[in-house]
């Protein structure tokens, strides 16, 4: 991962190294008794132009964390972020206008997401008056095109977002997220909020634009099935670490690291009634995260040398698969045997 | 009283009183649960699959209504009983457990005495008592330092841990059926997986029927023996979980397999488009006439707009409501 | 009460209030101040005298007709400054937090711990009685709740997909907050606004009758039922009438803010008024 | 519980701070305070009395020096002297203090004992026939003014039926108590019906009620069990704010009821321009509010858990 870093070829959109997010919790007004919330804690990742990139883990982990750093809403601890070239940096107001133009963001939940005292025209044009678009006829011809895109009715652009359905307001946020034009779009579990029988629409939308815009995703998602269907690489994160990084085939057909296992085994398998994969435990304090391999006190493979500092560090492999595990050679002979999975 | 089942619903019809018209929320609805069964009720929301399953424990309030229909717990009416009768059963015989475990329980009580309650309403124990075996009932859901946790509150605990406090509840007077409404949905995958292994075992150890409600069909599948799916207020197919993945009878359940991207599919059959259910989930109000999945139905003719289709026996096994079933 | 009940009935008696003191000129049957005249001094009510008169002769329904004036615009101007004081400061405090929002926190506090009447009457003692004061009392005492409610809005707002996407698309703060936040705050807050209105008109009878606020012989209802105090025993109408006007006045408001806030802000039922 | 005490009194300090300055800042520094200081209303005031009194007083001290020694001599309970009377504030106000003291109590016990049964009443039957005249008579109960109300009483009770005595404090017995008490416990009483009936329809709708259903509870246990502590959480906030509330307004109805308390103190003094008496009067109400909330905030402690751990 490091390597690929050091030689970004034009074809990576963003690279980010050694992202921190640190917040300081609670303590009096001098700071004592404050403590450290290291929410992201050394991150490094890497979107290829037209790739997806899934981020996944539970809650708690950071991912969340993650896209807002490169979205500019909060500011790293430390870290390097380039995107499309330029270094990301600051929060000066020219600098969030020129980031909106090539990094945006499909939310969650689209009852949340939309104004509600906005028209889908508004929510639409005010970006791009604001971004100089001026020209009446420009704004029209980009506002009716979206609106296509995302598979909605230009006359349906008067009307405010209650009068839409969970499945069309989420087309509208994709469309908001769109109309810059940017370049890389983080979509936050952009199905989840909705009725499964509107998942596979929204779904195949955000596939379909990536393809004819030339798009980049990263993928947030605790939904393995979504991950799986449309990432090209992967990247799982526990504890403000990425533990795990690589193709999406050797993330869902190889996993290496005992977290990354217990995930998938953890979803249960529609065609069979068999016991779900558990955990020892519960998810370690994040004020105070545990010495060695933050995995170590649920993982059924650790051993002594986990249980000390240092962390382990993110080794890759010759063909980019990464793990953040001290005994991933030792597990790795023991097969991941999911029947599940074939 | 050996031959009736544990819990059995009949043309259950609930409705919900609107500012000037009712509508049917929830009709024709039947299935029936058998002792130490596991029963699956999946559906969207709007569905109706929670109202139902309030129905079965006598807590639907205003503005919504058991209209017709019977629920017949081991052969008795429920219906028919006193309200003080309906108590005695609630809780004690049919125990339920919801979706967020941070406001199911009352946050100003430590959640031992949410337990103790149990025993105190059902068995006639003395708080004493009660609070004692509040403790064993904490280390029967693997709470670990149960006779300290009995004096937290529930904000002190995680998600996993709420929801264990809740099984605890249920489980207090070891009812005959545990009704589960998303038990899982506000929680991690690996913290689902505590959960859900935790409620299969200590039903299977105690002879507990579950009765699981959820919009999951994969986990529906892996923990019930039985499915019905719902759709619009009615059930449209019951099936053996094993074949409802494999062989499903009805054009909304093959789109909902259909549409969601499972894990390893990928890997097996390569990335194709996932097939789509046009449309809406239409709302209570709005529900079509005839098969109310007509709309969405790319098998649909004339005869689903106009009728609705009855239930249909399917050689396999299993139910459906489709004029077209596979 | 129905939804709706108490918005109507709320709407009527604030609008009857407003439509009196608007016509005051043409309602009153003579001028409040002016025309006193010894001969017809404590003439009960009667079809001549509807409300009856006062010691001095004056008409008692003349000066309740243009006591509406004076109460109405320390009620409404009053207001208006405590909901702009308190908007501008609890939304900005929410979206910036930091240190701004400690000392936003610090003075409404301080507001708080200082009852709003005792402060009101601390200033109109120094700025002594009359109309501008009662405005600067009571215009400058009453923000915190409305400051409290704007903050805490901006808070839960802040969280909102939405106002995160407005940063994302590049929005400045003041564009956000003007746009995104303010529309989406705006019911609760015109709820607190009617309500508050209601406590204004009372509060400058209080300073009123206390004689701080405006001051006899102008017809102010709170400085009328001072007077009445003294002749309780020889002409209690002099206390029925304006009593009823600030009573109908303040519950008109007071309906239609429990209206509104059916309307406009239902998940808040509970909130405190 | 003995440092979360200490904690919340060492909060209040920068408020108390913050009162004096504003009180100061007010009376002494606002210009014009001064003119009004001499100006009564009763004609003009001989410049040299009001050179004498600006000596006497320290006014002619840079203001910095001046809110020193004002601190210094309030760290000692010293209030200054009246202009009025000659006589230490502090020996005034606590005069006054008792019968003050004696009317917010009984207004605030009398809004709680009828105010809170009425909006559980109310409560328990949304949309009944107790529930609509309850909410009629809590909204009229807000609307009404205090003295317009006690004027009303005055007449009826003392004066019409002559059951009690008009006014005064006579010699403190409960029936000069009573008309000043509910004049002053109405609006409050209204407040509480309403608050009450609102947390409760609130809680009664809350997910761990329909857990404590599902448990096969009655009514009347779900509502002593879960609902009444919870309840109480949200009664308690209003009536700590309805303490800085009835001490404003105690001024009116102490002014209405020739009451001697630090009220009708607070009121004549302004009248009167007789600073010292205000600040003190000022400082008074706002300690005693203080140390209610404090009171008030540890009760939160006591009942809702949340609050002492967070």
């Amino acid at each position: 991962m490091h390597e690929a870093a050091m030689r970004p070829g034009d074809d990576v959109i963003l690279s980010v190294q050694d992202l921190a997010v640190h917040f300081p919790i609670g303590g009096s007004l001098l700071g004592h008794g404050q403590r450290l919330l290291r929410a992201v804690d050394g991150v490094d990742l890497e979107l290829k132009r037209g790739e997806c990139l899934g981020l996944v883990g539970e809650s708690g982990c950071g991912k969340s964390t993650v896209a807002l750093s490169l979205l500019g809403l909060l500011t790293p601890t430390r870290g390097r972020i380039v995107m499309d070239g330029q270094p990301v940096s600051g929060k000066q107001s020219g600098d969030r206008k020129a980031l909106a133009r090539i990094v945006q963001m499909v939310f969650q939940d689209p009852y949340a997401s939309l104004n509600p005292r906005q028209t889908v025209r508004r929510t639409l044009e005010d970006p791009l008056r604001l971004h100089g678009v001026t020209a009446r006829s420009e704004i029209e011809g980009r506002l009716e095109a979206m609106l296509k895109h995302v598979g909605l009715r230009p006359e349906q652009a008067g009307r405010y977002p209650h009068e839409f359905s969970g499945g069309q307001r989420q087309r509208i946020g994709i469309a908001r997220a769109l109309i810059l034009n940017p370049k890389i779009v983080i979509c936050d579990e952009p199905v989840s909020a909705l009725d499964v029988s509107i998942r596979a629409q929204i779904i195949n939308l955000l596939l379909e634009l990536k393809e004819t815009l030339g798009l980049s995703y990263i993928m947030i998602s605790h939904d393995l099935g979504v991950v799986e269907h449309m990432s090209d690489r992967v990247a799982v994160m526990y504890l403000g670490r990425i533990v795990e990084t690589g193709g999406w085939r050797e993330i869902f057909e190889r996993p290496a690291h005992p977290y990354t296992r217990t995930l998938i085994a953890a979803i249960p398998d529609p065609l069979r009634r068999a016991p779900l994969a558990t955990t020892k435990g519960e998810l370690p304090n994040p004020l105070n995260p545990p010495d060695g391999c933050a995995f170590a006190p649920r993982c059924r493979h650790a051993e002594a040398v986990c249980q000390r500092a240092p962390v382990p560090s993110l080794e890759t492999r010759p063909d980019g698969h990464a793990v953040r595990c001290w005994r991933a050679d030792d597990i790795a002979g023991e097969a991941f045997a999911d029947a599940a999975l074939t | 009283m050996t031959t009736a089942p544990l819990i059995e619903v009949e043309d259950l019809r609930i409705d919900l009183d609107g500012r000037s018209s009712r509508v049917a929320a929830v009709e024709d609805v039947s299935f029936r649960i058998e002792r130490g069964e596991t029963f699956g009720l999946v559906g969207e929301s709007g569905c109706g699959k929670s109202i139902t399953a309030l129905a079965l424990i006598g807590l639907l309030r205003r503005p919504l209504s058991v209209a017709s229909g019977a629920i017949r717990f081991e052969g008795r009416e429920i219906q028919s009983l006193s309200a003080a009768e309906q108590r005695d059963l609630r809780g004690d015989r049919i125990a339920m457990i919801f979706q967020e475990p941070m406001t199911a329980l009352n946050p100003v009580s430590p959640v031992g005495r949410q337990i103790a309650e149990m025993f105190v309403l059902h068995k006639g124990k003395s708080w004493r008592e009660a609070n004692q075996l509040a403790v064993e009932a904490l280390a029967s859901v693997r709470v670990p330092a149960p006779e300290r946790r009995v004096n937290d509150y529930p904000h002190q605990l995680s998600g996993g841990m709420r929801q264990r406090v809740m099984i605890a509840i249920a489980l207090a007077c070891g009812p005959d059926l545990l009704i589960a409404d998303e038990p899982t949905t506000a929680l991690d995958v690996t913290v689902q997986a505590e959960i859900i292994e935790l409620m299969r075992n200590l039903c299977a150890e105690r002879g507990t029927a579950i009765l699981m409600i959820s919009h999951d069909l994969g986990l529906v599948a892996n923990v019930c023996r039985r499915v019905a799916v719902m759709y619009a207020g009615r059930i449209v197919e019951q099936r053996g979980s094993d074949e409802i993945f494999r062989a499903c009878a009805h054009p909304y359940t093959q789109g909902l397999v259909d549409s969601l991207p499972r894990l390893g599919t990928r890997a097996a059959h390569g990335r194709s488009r996932l097939r789509e259910i046009a449309g809406v989930v239409p709302a209570i109000a709005d529900f079509p006439s005839g098969c109310r999945f007509n709309p969405r139905c790319a098998q649909a003719t004339e005869i689903c707009r106009t009728t609705a289709p009855e239930t249909t026996w399917l050689d396999a096994g299993g139910l459906v409501r489709c004029h077209h079933h596979a | 009460m129905k939804l709706g009940t108490s918005l109507i009935i709320g709407g009527l008696l604030f609008a009857l209030a407003i439509v009196v003191g608007l016509l005051a000129p043409w309602l009153a049957h003579t001028d409040p101040v002016m025309d006193a005249n010894l001969m017809n001094a404590e003439e009960p009510p009667s079809w001549l005298w509807w409300f009856g008169t006062d010691a001095q002769g004056r008409d008692i329904y003349s000066r309740v007709v243009y006591g509406a004036r004076i109460s109405l615009t320390v009620g409404i101007v009053s207001q208006l400054v405590n909901s702009v004081i308190g908007v501008t400061l609890g939304l900005s405090a929410g979206y910036f937090g930091g240190w701004w929002d400690d000392i936003v926190n610090g003075l409404t506090n301080l507001m708080l711990a200082i009852p709003s009447l005792i402060f009101a009457l601390a200033i109109m003692a120094v700025l002594g009685p009359g109309l501008t004061s009662l405005l600067i009392a009571l215009g400058l005492t009453n923000w915190s709740f409305t400051c409290r409610i704007a903050r805490a809005s901006t808070l839960s707002l802040k969280s909102q997909g939405y106002v995160q996407a407005a940063r994302v698309l590049g929005y400045g703060d003041l564009r956000i907050m003007i746009t995104q936040l303010l529309p989406n705050m705006l019911g609760p807050i015109i709820v607190i606004g009617t309500l508050g209105m209601g406590s204004a008109v009372l509060a400058e009878a209080s300073l009123s009758f206390l004689g701080l606020g405006i001051r006899p012989p102008f017809p102010s209802w709170g400085s009328m039922l001072s007077e009445a105090r003294d002749q309780i025993t020889t002409a209690p109408w002099l206390s029925v009438f304006p009593g009823l006007a600030i009573f109908l006045t303040v519950l008109g408001l007071n309906l239609l803010g429990d209206g509104l806030r059916d309307i406009l802000d239902p998940q808040s039922r509970s909130r405190r008024t | 519980m003995l440092s979360f005490l200490i904690r919340r009194i060492l909060q209040t300090v920068p408020i108390v701070l913050a009162v004096v300055l504003v009180i100061f800042v007010l009376f002494s520094v606002v210009p014009g305070s001064i003119a009004s200081t001499a100006d009564d209303g009763r004609g003009p005031t001989d410049p040299q009395v009001v050179e004498r009194m600006k000596k006497q007083l320290g006014l002619d001290d840079p203001v910095y020096l001046r809110f020193g020694k004002y601190i210094a001599s309030l760290a000692q309970g010293d209030f200054g002297t009246s202009f009025r009377t000659r006589e230490p504030v502090t020996t005034m106000i606590a005069k006054r203090m008792w019968p003050t003291l004696q009317l917010i109590f009984a207004a605030i016990v009398f809004a709680i004992v009828i105010g809170v049964p009425l909006g559980f009443i109310a409560a328990l039957r949304p949309g009944g026939v107790v529930d609509t005249v309850s909410m009629v008579v809590a909204v009229s109960g807000l609307s009404i003014a205090k003295f317009w109300l006690g004027l009303l009483l005055m007449y009826v009770f003392a004066l019409k039926l002559g059951w009690l005595p008009s006014f005064g404090y006579g010699d403190g017995g409960l029936k000069y108590l009573i008309l000043p008490a509910v004049s002053l416990g109405v609006s409050p009483m209204a407040l509480l019906a309403r608050t009450t009936r609102a947390a409760v329809l609130e809680i009664m709708t809350a997910d761990f009620v329909r857990t404590a259903r599902s448990k096969g509870m009655s009514e009347t246990r779900v509502v002593q069990w879960h609902v009444m502590r919870n309840a109480l959480v949200l009664i308690l906030t209003t009536v700590g704010l309805q303490f800085g509330a009835l001490m404003g307004q105690a001024v009116v109805v102490e002014k209405l009821f020739s009451w001697p308390g630090i009220g009708s103190l607070l009121v004549d003094s302004v009248l009167q321009r007789d600073i010292p008496a205000v600040q003190g009067s000022i400082l008074v109400v706002v300690l005693f509010f203080l140390a209610i909330n404090t009171l008030i905030d540890v009760l939160y402690g006591v009942i809702d858990p949340r609050i002492r751990y967070a």
